[in-house]
């Protein structure tokens, strides 16, 4: 690389950093975009200028196409943020293996310089990037249709005997392969080789995601979104790129700790969650002792939060799905008018992905100071007057804390149980995404309020004359 | 092989750097977080341009436009719909 | 002159890491950290064996002997006195 | 590099990097040093068993001589920490200088490879190498005398006229000499420029000292620190070696941001430290109004401290001076068996180094836990009983707040002046390091216990019937 691509390599990796760095404050968080930006400004343009590029219509046309797509992805509701990382990384996938296919053949073409260009390491390089990439793509367009719901896609995991010995199977096939490749580099077959590879890693991908329940997809995901920066580390090293190196090892941290993160919130290991197949349909539990749910008016619950000190709100996918955050927001304002003092206790793992609650809240205008990270607020739960439950179940449920026998056992949760009232909107009396009964349902201090949690809360809204803002 | 050393230096501390800045990120952006690591990897966009542009035979370059696209898409959708939703936080 | 760029590369990440991780540096520690980064930047050890170890003129590798020398002083006292030091420190 | 030394080169800037990390706990802080010495290890083994190595005889001598000389200078006290301190810098930068000449050399001995070797870049790596190294050399020495207090070298800043002209002047000859040789380093006169480069390198070290004051060698001493760093990372851009330039690079980033921290404690700039020739015989201040300063008895001050409920200890530089750690063990045993809480306010620039007062106290046994930072314990300060100032000056002086004629304004202090009752143990009326008067010393609610710090402290402990462990 000549010097000006080497320097413009360094300053897109430090804006990069930057950019990362100042995410860790929102009032920082939109420089970090702008030198995001910057960043890739930079990269783009050093790459372009180079002088072996000469088909400068294909990369217009190409750039062009990208904005077209590109630009109506970022408008998606939020709701819908899940399925549009999924499919982001699927189009990242894609794109590595392209590029790892097309450099492959280039060499392969020029006998002569094969040879010398194939050497092992760089081979080794090519193998990862065509699998990492190829599997990421299909693996992450089967978790964005899980995502969408997808009609013809089980939301359920799919499971039968000895898939795991199938799936590790076929990846395996893909590696041998690939040390044959590495071994000779420009045998005969070699072409057939690499094309079965990049078929293998495609099919490996689907069977990947299959046994895998549609709401482990969040966790799933970012797993796959380090895979995605692999690939583009192994891109660099075929390309001897090294801003590829930095970008991709900066996407592979970023979705290994997200990923730990997660599992850490859930009490799970990756391993359960790639082959555990969470999420099945369970056997109600608790058959036995039948504790009848109680019924709360409209009316009642809003008298009860207007006569309380202090209430904690904790939503979960629930107020997702019912988009019924900007009404969240009017019943905050009313109550906050009439003095009474409301947090949100957020969980680390409500609703279908990290930090899912905050931007729905943040889109409804809610200050972030009054989002409680969920080890702040348990303490002061005892204390609190109403805990309102707003379509959040698992992150609730107390079983997690003693029932071995549950799979969210161990779960840290919000202690919603202990406080003095506890008021819970959802439409029925079905389980959470983990398919096990809430005994917080039918404790002494709940009173549930059925329904979707949008109608309920406009309702209760109405009740204190329609404040708010909207 | 050095440049097998240098490559494999970087890979390291850029590692070590994404694990300290990103255990650093605020909890309440791990949402634009993700998009913003989406639009970064899209890094692979430098790839794609030179397989489409130098002078290569006609697959190799439509394989290499079909990168381009999908490379410019996360990077577009990335960027804009991080900007989106960090707009929304507010302090007061 | 990729050379240079690798080089350049990894000076610059391992400042980003440096001045990481320094900032974390507990307070109570500063004095033996500086001992500590002393014997590290005693790292001049490496060049200092090639140039006395390999096959050179008497002058050159007297020179290397003498730096071998002083870079080991500050390897030895330097872990010595942190590891002193830190032995020292107790909650309770 | 083979491929193990490039294995070997990562696993030590791995563990290097562990080693600063793990400092950031005092917990974990030993594994640290553990960590450093293997990857040192690493390092020393990587090199010494590459082929072109063949005097190994040479090499062991050296290596025994380092411990022969390194062990005793790791058994110092610790007040000559600071000393030890310098003087390493000292030997590192010698060894960087060393290498440097001898690399040049070696290059230049093979006029057919010179022109090869010897590119711009290298021939401008090796020049910042020298004389980074020899500055640091000569700079270190010199501040290790001054605080040393050698007598033969002036603790006071010695300044005159167009003194920071002749010093620039001398760097600056030094670097153009290094403009020619990177433009032509195969000339004939190369050999003698290179020489005239590192000497003057060498003398300007001792000339950029001249003008500052021994308390200031501290600051200077981390900046020479990260100058060492630097010449570390040259000398691996020489070598094309990337270990020296990661471990110069950590080295580095550690001097410099020591010396922030130490000059914003101080409230100063760089160029303040290095050019202000701080600590300059001072004109007396407030020579006007002459307070009285009130002494009290140790009886007295026994009685005070005995009948408070909460004692707050400000070191200072004085009780390094008087090794007085132990007898303030002893005063703080006794007292804690009296049920009086005691606690030890440490200002970040007390005594001559970062962390030194910590380092003291940890050293007679006081747990960390009693340590209180600057910020914290300020709060405190009003309710406090009895702050006793024990050979602390200027960090607690209140001029620092409102009098912008002194040299100290602005630089945040603890509050001393704020307790209800103050005890001052100095021996005379004499000023701190920066040479100004303190009214803390005369206010009305002061008095002074003047006298060493350990001859008053263990006359103090002797009133409490010689309390404490030792
Ligand atoms: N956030 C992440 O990153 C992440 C990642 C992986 C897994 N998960 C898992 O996702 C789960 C999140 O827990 P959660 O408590 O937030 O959600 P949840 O356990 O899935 O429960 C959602 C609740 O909302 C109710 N609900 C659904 N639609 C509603 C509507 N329109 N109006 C009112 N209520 C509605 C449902 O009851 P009805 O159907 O009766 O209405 C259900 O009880 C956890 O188990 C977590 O482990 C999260
Ligand atoms: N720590 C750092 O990293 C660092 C770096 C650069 C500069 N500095 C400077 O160093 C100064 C440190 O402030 P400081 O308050 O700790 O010290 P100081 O201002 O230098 O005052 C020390 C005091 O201790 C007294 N003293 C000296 N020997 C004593 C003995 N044997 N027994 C009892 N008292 C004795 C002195 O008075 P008598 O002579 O009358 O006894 C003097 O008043 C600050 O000005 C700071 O800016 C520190």
């Amino acid at each position: 690389m000549p010097l000006v691509g080497e320097l413009s390599a360094v300053l897109a990796t430090a804006l990069f950093i930057f950019a990362l760095y100042w995410m860790n404050d929102p009032k920082t968080a939109r420089r970090g975009v702008i030198a995001g930006v910057t960043g890739m400004s930079v990269a783009v343009i050093a790459t372009w200028i180079q002088p072996e590029i000469l088909h400068h219509g294909w990369i217009v046309v190409a750039i062009f196409a990208g904005f077209l797509v590109g630009v109506p992805l970022s408008r998606v509701p939020l709701t819908a943020v899940p399925q549009r990382t999924a499919l982001s990384h699927a189009f990242g996938g894609l794109a590595a293996g392209l590029v790892g296919t097309a450099e492959y053949f280039l060499w392969l073409g020029e006998p002569a310089t094969a040879a010398v260009q194939l050497t092992p390491f760089r081979m080794s390089a090519l193998v990862a990037e065509v699998i990492l990439g190829f599997l990421t793509f299909t693996g992450s367009l089967m978790a964005a249709g899980k995502l969408q719901e997808v009609r013809w896609i089980p939301q359920r995991p799919v499971t039968y005997p000895g898939q795991n010995v199938v799936n590790i199977g076929v990846l395996a096939i893909a590696v041998a392969l690939g040390v044959l490749l590495v071994l000779n580099p420009g045998a005969p077959w070699a072409g057939q080789a690499f094309l079965a590879i990049a078929g293998l890693a495609l099919i490996f991908g689907v069977l990947l995601i299959i046994p895998i329940g549609g709401a482990d997809m969040p966790t799933v995901i970012s797993i796959l979104n380090a895979y995605a920066g692999l690939a583009a580390v192994a891109m660099g090293f075929v390309l001897n790129n090294k801003l590829l190196v930095t970008a991709g090892a900066l996407d592979g941290s970023s979705g290994l700790i997200l990923s730990i993160i997660m599992c850490r919130a859930m009490n799970r290991s990756f391993t359960n969650v790639l082959f555990g197949a969470f999420g099945k349909a369970q056997p109600a539990l608790a058959a036995g002792e039948q504790k009848e749910w109680k019924q709360e008016t409209v009316e009642g619950a809003a008298q009860l939060l207007e006569q309380s000190r202090n209430v904690v709100i904790i939503p979960g996918y629930g107020m997702a799905v019912a988009q019924a955050q900007h009404k969240v927001r009017e019943l905050y304002d009313a109550l906050t008018k009439r003095g009474v003092t409301v947090k949100f206790a957020i969980h680390p793992v409500a609703g279908r992905m990290p930090g899912h609650m905050n931007v729905l809240l943040a889109e409804a205008n809610i200050p972030y100071s009054a989002l409680v990270e969920m080890d702040e607020i348990n303490p002061e739960m005892p204390q609190t007057d109403v805990a309102l439950v707003l379509g959040a179940n698992d992150v609730v449920n107390p079983a997690a804390r003693y029932n071995k026998g549950t799979p969210i056992y161990g779960m840290p949760i919000i202690d919603a149980d202990k406080a003095k009232t506890v008021l819970a909107v959802k439409r029925s009396k079905k389980p959470g995404f983990a398919g096990i009964d809430n005994e917080l349902y039918v404790q002494d201090n709940t009173w549930m309020l059925f329904g979707d949690a949008k109608a309920v809360l406009s309702d209760l809204v109405k009740q204190f004359g329609g404040g708010g803002i909207h | 092989m050095t440049d097998f050393g240098s490559m494999l230096f970087v890979f390291v501390l850029a590692t070590f750097i994404g694990l300290g800045v990103i255990r650093r990120v605020s909890r309440l952006l791990y949402t634009p977080l993700m998009s913003l690591t989406n639009a970064i990897s899209a890094i692979a966009v430098v790839g794609s341009i030179v397989v489409t542009g130098a002078d290569h035979p006609l697959t190799i370059r439509i394989l290499g436009a079909v990168a381009l696209f999908a490379s410019m898409t996360n990077i577009v959708s990335g960027f804009m719909i991080t900007d989106r939703m960090l707009k929304m936080f507010k302090k007061q």
